[in-house]
């Protein structure tokens, strides 16, 4: 017998890389647990469908839910798609276990079967506050409310909540923004932003990329030797194509993410074994944190529906969720699981790292950083 | 007051004059005939009069109304009727290609139907109602093209070349259903190559070369013109 | 003062990207009067070809053109006789619909063979600057420029004084009497494809430099070229130079100075009001641009 | 004749799609169905203007224009969907009037360039008007169940929902055509200087059949919001999804019929979804070569639609030679 | 030299050409005369190969070139110069001309011809760099013949020749066609200047609604009492 579980991920357009990257997390715990022999003795089974648009999302949350009979669905990377699949899911009373989408409201909308295990676009930004004034703005010699903080966002759904989530972020600890450049992420050049960026002369510059315009700004903030430290927000600047496109001049790049693969190997249990299935399954090295997350909270995932025996039946799920407690550093990921009350695992704090001789490197917080953070030049 | 009044015309393609300061008039209930060489301006001046061309200079008034500021569909529902030298009547039945003008003058459908039916009634087209113009003749889809303007119920009829590739036995059909339009009250105005027929029918001819209005008089008049024989008929005159 | 004239170089010299992207539309647009909505994609398949070969032989962007150049070239004459061909005379709506369905499958391609992700090619000049009173100046963007430039005058030049080039500029007038003169107008509809497949492709090569390649890198600059070539003119080379420069400086000014976001929003806004006011292009002459419409 | 016999075959299905939610319990069929319905309905209001011969790549904008006032309205101002519906209908109108007085001076290829812009320029102001838009975040209808606020738990009422309204949107484009409008329209998409020289007012047609085309489309879009929950830019204003698609369910069923964008939506939409379903998580990417290759193959082969094949041949009974006429090509 | 067997031509469903047959010798003026919308521009549309004939054959030098594309007909020696003048009007005079010797078998002597024609015609010479468009009537006649002269033709086709054009320059044209066919050139002539035509052409023939009603020698056709009536007015 089998136990099917829905995963929804956008695996064709504009975000069929990360997309991709994070089914292929999801489905290594997979295999690895049918290896095991599956759940409950049932081998899981995933109904893989493409949600790369917003309607194609929602349409493919009703197929699996109403079409293939499905109380269970991860994914899904994308906010926007894991906005309008959880939507679906939580009005037909099925469960949905986000795994990768960062956006604050996707847990904010009081929906019982909506949990996520992954940090929010929050946790990204309060990790980054923090981490400016604890660390940046001594480093600098000005007290935190003196940093001053641009944010260069790409105009989508995720630039723009990261970029609100930090400005609120920011506020808590005293920060100063001092300007919100967005563009649209497309672009061919990023020219402007340089200049207006230049103008207002901030400490650091928070950028909310993806992959070709993370490029594209830092390349261009070289080219216009612009000298300000830039500050990565996961997407883009986390891959590895970024340090490709860049080369030396990636060195001393600040970033906040999920966890990466350069980090002490004690706060995170597992992820050694995760790479080499990686490898083993496809090939080749992960392209970014995003599979990890996604392999942790899938298996997050089965633990629960191991207490459940296999049941995915709303309530029973939810208990078994809710009596989840794992402290931080015991899984893959390195975060803990403990989930709150909108399904928001509480436990699941980004991590800061640094592009130091072309590895992304974990640097903070102490308890999972290879290094110390310098500052860049 | 003539029907129609054009005062120094004038319309230029690039160098071309190709209407050149050209005034006539045209009366209530005349036919007059247009002829001229090829090239010679006379679908231009339909054009420029019918407003689907603008002058550089000149007026044109219909009825006492001056058109030069009006569009082509308002001279139209003035009363100015023409059809077209190449015909190409719309991708539609024949009843529904005469109900066009129809029912840009009345919305109704139903009447648009029937008087539709009586003006193809008068051209003897009736029994092509159903049928899409593709599959007809030239002779049939110039006759839906004259159907076509008498059904905008035009004071002046403008005609250009309608009778142009028909065989005499058309032809000779043809000739009475102008005759008849013309005694329901509509004036003609008719350019055609073919001058045993435009003779026929016509009272009066005007004759342009190289964009301009170089006789005009009756048939006979016309013709025995040494400038006009030059002009157009072709022979060679001498000293003209 | 001084950031104005950086936003008016910086203008120029993404302006000079667009305008070469363009000239191998407007040769399309222009001479086979095909609208071909998979021009960009065109552009992706050069990009790839560019960083297949960096990637695997090592080869220099800038040196892969002898070979990218050809590849392309053929590419075009391929797409010309196997799609555009059987649509040649259909109605402009029809062409459109299967160019777009065209640009659909060559992203797809890519997305199967290369997947999604975004490849750079690292080269010693890819952030190099010059710096002359402050000005900024990035080489390979300068070199692109200078390329379009370079490129956009043979390109003229071919048009105006070669048999060929008249004949391609015959052809457009009236294709009937081109062929009463022994005029190839097919063949010479191929070229026309192949050359404005390799001009694009030549825009592909030197944009790698500074851009990263993907399946949908070219959706873009598909819409961009369309403006660029109806701004400048139809078949018009000089114009389609200037347009891209326009656009180009546009863009960066309204970036800078309204918001990087709206810079796109900005330079459609204009083009909508340029085609009101001169449906021929801003530095068209003669015959509307309209004019195809009527075809 | 055939145009008939497809009438009796519509109202047969008409009888079929009233009864099927009582027997199907298949949520996801009906879910198809309504994905269908939707489609029927915009490329049915999409093709309004190409009655004339006038092709808009921008209908997005009407879409993304009417979805947007709908769920603004209700989500930030609390105003109901009913009044929404209204007022998503005339902000349409007010759109279509901004868009298409200054592009019907374009022809061809030009004014479906310049609507493509158009809709992009709306695009990018949903993104950046962010007090009003919630930007490229968008707005969430929240779930309140109940005919009030057009949320439904099951999926029967918006299968109603759409139904009515593709049926009401081809009954509009069939009564438009077959009104002095759309004799206008048509005559001006064959013929423009005959039909102006006849009285026709053409660019007034023109005006005004965009005016429908984009009223119909904005509302259209309010459902639509209602239906999917979310307005987002890149969605609402997304050029493949709603400017492309009901022109290419158009070209394929056969353009400035009324049948033809019936047929269209009704074999693209499961089309499209089943390549997606079938193809695209077999091997991401195929499905779209596939849908591409199907296109090109449709306009190469059949250029005036499927509905073009019936047209042929029962024009080819009654006379032999006959070829289908491009009705709606722009001359 | 020239061969026309029962050939039928349609414009969609229009039959502009019935059966039509014309024999055309070597280093003749042939020439055909007839109506309006007689068929003959049609007919050398299809000798020039811009449109399929359906039935009969056309055979030059013993060659059938019925089904040839106008680009290889081009390249066999036959130059049509259209109705209509049909210039390519952004081009300028000399680039006109030089469109004309296009053709492999004209191209090698581009230069000579050049000025061969520049010496028939000096005005075209004096405004070679001018736009073909800006040219009047006249001078576009003239451009239209030297353009069809630079492709070394062996069988020239005018296509009313003298339309649009001073009585002047129709004396001027008759004259050159003379000079022309004097060169060695054959001439197919269609015109509507009867007169003029009749008085330089060996043969004639009288097409009407896309049927040949008569041929011969000039001199019998013109005696025919239908032409006489028709045709010259008397
Ligand atoms: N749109 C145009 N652009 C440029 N020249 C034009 C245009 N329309 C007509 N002409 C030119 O103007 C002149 C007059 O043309 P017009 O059509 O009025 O002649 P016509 O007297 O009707 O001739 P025909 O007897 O052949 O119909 C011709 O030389 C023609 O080439
Ligand atoms: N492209 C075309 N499409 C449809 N019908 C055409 C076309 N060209 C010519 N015809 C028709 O074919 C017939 C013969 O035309 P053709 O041009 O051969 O006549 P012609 O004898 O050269 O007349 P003219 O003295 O006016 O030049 C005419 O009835 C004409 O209307
Ligand atoms: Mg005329
Ligand atoms: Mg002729």
């Amino acid at each position: 017998k089998d136990l099917q579980i829905g995963a929804l991920y956008p695996r064709s357009g504009s975000l069929a890389l990360l997309g991709e990257e994070s089914w292929r997390g999801a489905e290594i715990a997979r295999l690895e647990i049918n290896k095991k022999g599956g759940i409950g003795g049932d081998s899981v089974v995933f109904v893989n469908a493409d949600g790369h648009d917003v309607a194609a999302a929602h349409s493919e949350a009703e197929r699996l839910i109403e079409q293939s009979k499905l109380g269970l669905i991860l994914g899904s990377y994308a906010s926007s798609r894991s906005m309008a699949a959880t939507e679906v899911a939580a009005r037909k009373n099925a469960v949905y276990f986000e795994l990768g989408a960062i956006a604050n409201s996707v847990t904010e909308r009081g929906y019982q079967t909506v949990y996520r295990t992954c940090a929010t676009a929050f946790n990204f930004s309060k990790s980054q506050s923090k981490f400016i004034a604890e660390w940046l703005a001594p480093q600098l010699k000005k007290k935190p409310s003196e940093v001053k903080v641009s944010i260069a966002h790409e105009d989508s759904d995720y630039g723009t909540s990261v970029a609100d989530s930090f400005k609120n972020a920011a506020k808590e600890f005293g920060i100063q923004v001092v300007s919100v450049e967005p563009y649209a992420a497309n672009t061919s050049d990023l020219s402007p932003v340089i200049f207006r960026l230049r103008k207002t002369a901030p400490d650091v510059i928070i950028a909310v990329s993806y992959a070709q315009d993370a490029i594209l700004l830092s390349r261009q903030a070289a080219e216009f030797k612009l000298g300000i430290p830039l500050f990565g927000t996961g997407g883009g600047h986390s891959l590895k194509s970024f340090q490709e496109a860049l080369g030396d001049k990636v060195e001393g790049v600040l970033n906040v993410d999920f966890t990466q693969y350069e980090v002490n190997s004690a706060f995170t249990p597992g992820l050694k074994e995760f790479v080499a299935l990686y490898k083993a399954t496809f090939k080749e090295d992960p392209k970014s944190g995003h599979s990890l997350a996604n392999y942790m909270g899938t298996k997050v995932l089965f633990d629960i529906l191991a207490q459940t025996k296999g049941s995915v039946e709303p309530n029973a799920f939810r208990k078994a969720a809710l009596s989840m407690n794992l402290p931080e550093g015991t899984t893959s990921t390195g975060w803990g699981v403990k989930f709150g009350e909108n399904g928001q695992n509480l436990r699941a704090d980004p991590l800061i790292m640094q592009w130091r001789g072309g590895k992304l490197v974990t640097v903070w917080p102490k308890a999972a950083a290879l290094m110390d953070a310098v500052l860049p030049k | 007051m003539p029907l129609l009044q054009v005062k120094n015309l004038t319309k230029r393609f690039g160098g071309l004059k190709a209407v050149n300061n050209v005034s006539f008039d045209i009366h209530s209930d005349e036919i007059v005939g247009l002829i001229g060489a090829n090239g010679a301006g006379k679908t231009t001046l339909f054009n420029l009069i019918s407003g689907i061309l603008h002058p550089e200079g000149g007026d044109i008034t219909l009825d006492g109304r001056p058109l030069n500021q009006l569009s082509p569909p308002r001279r139209s529902l003035a009363g100015l009727g023409r059809t077209f030298q190449i015909v190409r009547p719309f991708a539609m039945t024949v009843l529904e290609n005469v109900m066009v003008p129809l029912l840009a003058r009345d919305p109704h459908m139903g009447k648009a139907r029937e008087e539709g039916m009586q003006v193809l009634a008068l051209l003897r087209l009736e029994h092509l109602a159903d049928t899409q113009p593709d599959s007809l003749t030239l002779a049939q889809r110039k006759r839906i093209e004259v159907a076509r303007a008498l059904a905008t119920r035009p004071k002046l009829l403008m005609l250009d070349e309608v009778l142009a590739g028909l065989n005499p036995t058309e032809i000779s059909e043809n000739l009475p259903i102008i005759r008849q339009v013309h005694e329901q009250g509509v004036t003609i105005f008719i350019i055609e190559h073919l001058m045993d027929a435009l003779m026929a029918v016509s009272q009066r001819v005007l004759v342009m070369d190289q964009g301009a209005i170089i006789a005009s008089g009756t048939p006979q008049e016309v013709t025995s013109n040494e400038c006009v024989i030059k002009a157009y008929l072709g022979e060679e005159t001498p000293n003209c | 003062m001084e950031l104005m004239i950086q936003v008016l170089v910086s203008g120029l010299l993404i302006g000079g990207v667009y305008a070469l992207i363009s000239v191998g539309l407007n040769l399309i647009f222009g001479v086979v009067r095909i609208i071909n909505f998979a021009h960009g994609e065109v552009l992706m398949l050069a990009m790839y070809a560019t960083f297949w070969l960096n990637k695997v032989y090592g080869m220099d962007p800038y040196l892969s053109a002898l070979l990218v150049l050809p590849a392309l070239f053929f590419f075009g004459v391929l797409l010309q006789r196997v799609v555009v061909q059987p649509i040649q005379e259909a109605s402009a709506n029809m062409q459109i619909f299967a160019t777009v369905a065209l640009s659909l499958i060559l992203q797809n391609i890519a997305l199967i063979f290369w997947k999604g992700d975004f490849r750079t090619i690292q080269t010693s000049y890819a952030m190099s600057t010059l710096e002359v009173m402050n000005i900024f100046v990035s080489v390979p963007r300068l070199v692109a420029f200078l390329v379009a430039l370079a490129s956009i005058l043979l390109l003229y030049n071919f048009l105006k004084h070669t048999f060929v080039g008249k004949a391609l500029r015959a052809i457009v007038e009236d294709n009937t009497v081109a062929r009463l003169m022994g005029i190839r107008v097919e063949r010479l509809y191929l070229l026309a494809f192949g050359l404005g497949a390799a001009f694009t492709a030549l825009g592909g090569i030197l944009l790698i430099p500074f851009s990263a390649v993907y399946p949908t890198v070219g959706v873009p600059f598909t819409l961009i070229a369309f403006i660029v070539v109806v701004l400048g003119g139809l078949g018009s080379m000089s114009g389609t130079f200037l347009g891209g420069l326009f656009i180009g400086v546009v863009e960066t000014f309204g970036g800078t100075y309204v918001s990087p976001a709206l810079k796109e929003a900005i330079y459609f806004g204009i083009f909508i009001l340029v085609l009101l006011v001169r449906p021929q292009g801003l530095f068209g002459k003669g015959k509307g641009t309209e004019e195809i419409g009527l075809k | 004749m055939s145009a008939k016999r497809l009438q009796l075959l519509g109202i047969t299905l008409l009888a079929a799609a009233i009864v099927i939610p009582a027997f199907v319990d298949s949520r996801f069929i009906l879910q198809m169905l309504t994905l269908i319905f939707f489609s029927i309905a915009m490329t049915s209001a999409w093709n309004i203007p190409v009655f004339g011969g006038k092709m808009s790549l921008g209908h997005a904008a009407f879409f993304g224009i009417g979805g947007y006032t709908g769920a603004i309205l209700y989500v930030k101002f609390g105003v109901s969907p009913w009044i929404g519906l209204p007022a998503g209908v005339a902000v349409s109108l007010l759109g279509g009037v901004i868009m298409t007085l200054p592009l019907l001076r374009l022809r061809g290829p030009f004014f479906t360039l310049a609507t493509i812009a158009f809709a992009e320029v709306l695009r990018m102001i949903a993104i950046d008007w962010r007090s009003l838009t919630n930007g490229s975040v968008g707005l969430n209808i929240p779930f309140k169940p109940g005919w009030a606020n057009l949320t439904f738990q099951s999926g029967a009422p918006f299968y109603f929902i759409s139904l009515i309204l593709a049926i009401a949107v081809v009954f509009i484009a069939y009564r438009l055509r077959h009104s002095a409008l759309g004799f206008h329209l048509r005559a001006s998409a064959s013929n423009d200087e005959a039909a102006q020289a006849l009285g026709v007012d053409t660019r007034r047609a023109h005006f005004i059949g965009l005016l429908w085309s984009s009223g119909l489309t904005g509302l259209i879009g309010v459902f639509y919001v209602f239906f999917i929950y979310v307005v987002e830019p890149n969605t609402m204003f997304s050029t493949t999804l709603f400017s492309l698609q009901p022109a290419l369910n158009g070209i394929i069923g056969g353009i400035g019929t009324i049948w033809g964008p019936v047929i269209g939506a009704v074999i693209m939409t499961p089309l499209g979804e089943y390549l997606r379903v079938y193809l695209g998580t077999i091997q991401q990417g195929l499905n779209f070569v596939v849908y591409g290759v199907v296109l090109i193959v449709t306009v190469n082969f059949i250029p005036g639609g499927i509905v073009s094949l019936v047209r042929l041949k029962s024009s080819n009974r009654s006379n032999g030679s006959g070829s289908p006429s491009g009705a709606t090509e722009a001359h | 030299m020239l061969t026309i067997e029962n050939i039928n031509c349609f414009y969609g469903d229009f039959q502009a050409l019935r059966d039509v047959s014309l024999h055309v010798p070597e280093g003749q003026i042939v020439s055909i005369l007839g109506p309006n919308a007689a068929g003959k521009s049609t007919t050398l549309r299809s000798i020039s190969g811009i449109i399929r004939h359906r039935g009969g054959r056309i055979v030059f030098d013993g060659r059938p070139i019925g089904l040839r594309k106008p680009e290889d007909i081009v390249e066999l020696g036959i130059a049509h110069v259209p109705e209509g003048r049909k210039l390519f009007s952004t081009l300028t005079v000399k680039e006109n001309l030089e469109m004309g010797a296009y053709s492999r078998r004209a191209k090698p002597k581009l230069k000579t011809n050049l000025e061969k024609i520049f010496s028939l015609f000096p005005v075209l010479s004096e405004r070679r760099n001018q736009m073909a468009g800006s040219l009047s009537g006249g001078e576009q006649q003239m451009c239209a013949i030297g353009r069809g002269l630079m492709a070394e033709p062996r069988l020239l086709m005018i296509d009313e020749m003298s339309l649009g054009l001073s009585p002047l320059l129709v004396q001027q044209m008759f004259a050159m066609v003379k000079t022309i066919a004097a060169s060695g050139v054959t001439i197919l002539l269609v015109e509507q200047q009867v007169h003029h035509t009749m008085a330089i052409a060996d043969l004639a023939c009288i097409m009407e609604k896309g049927h040949i009603v008569l041929s011969g020698s000039t001199r019998e056709i013109s005696g025919h009492p239908h032409v006489k009536k028709a045709y010259l007015g008397m």
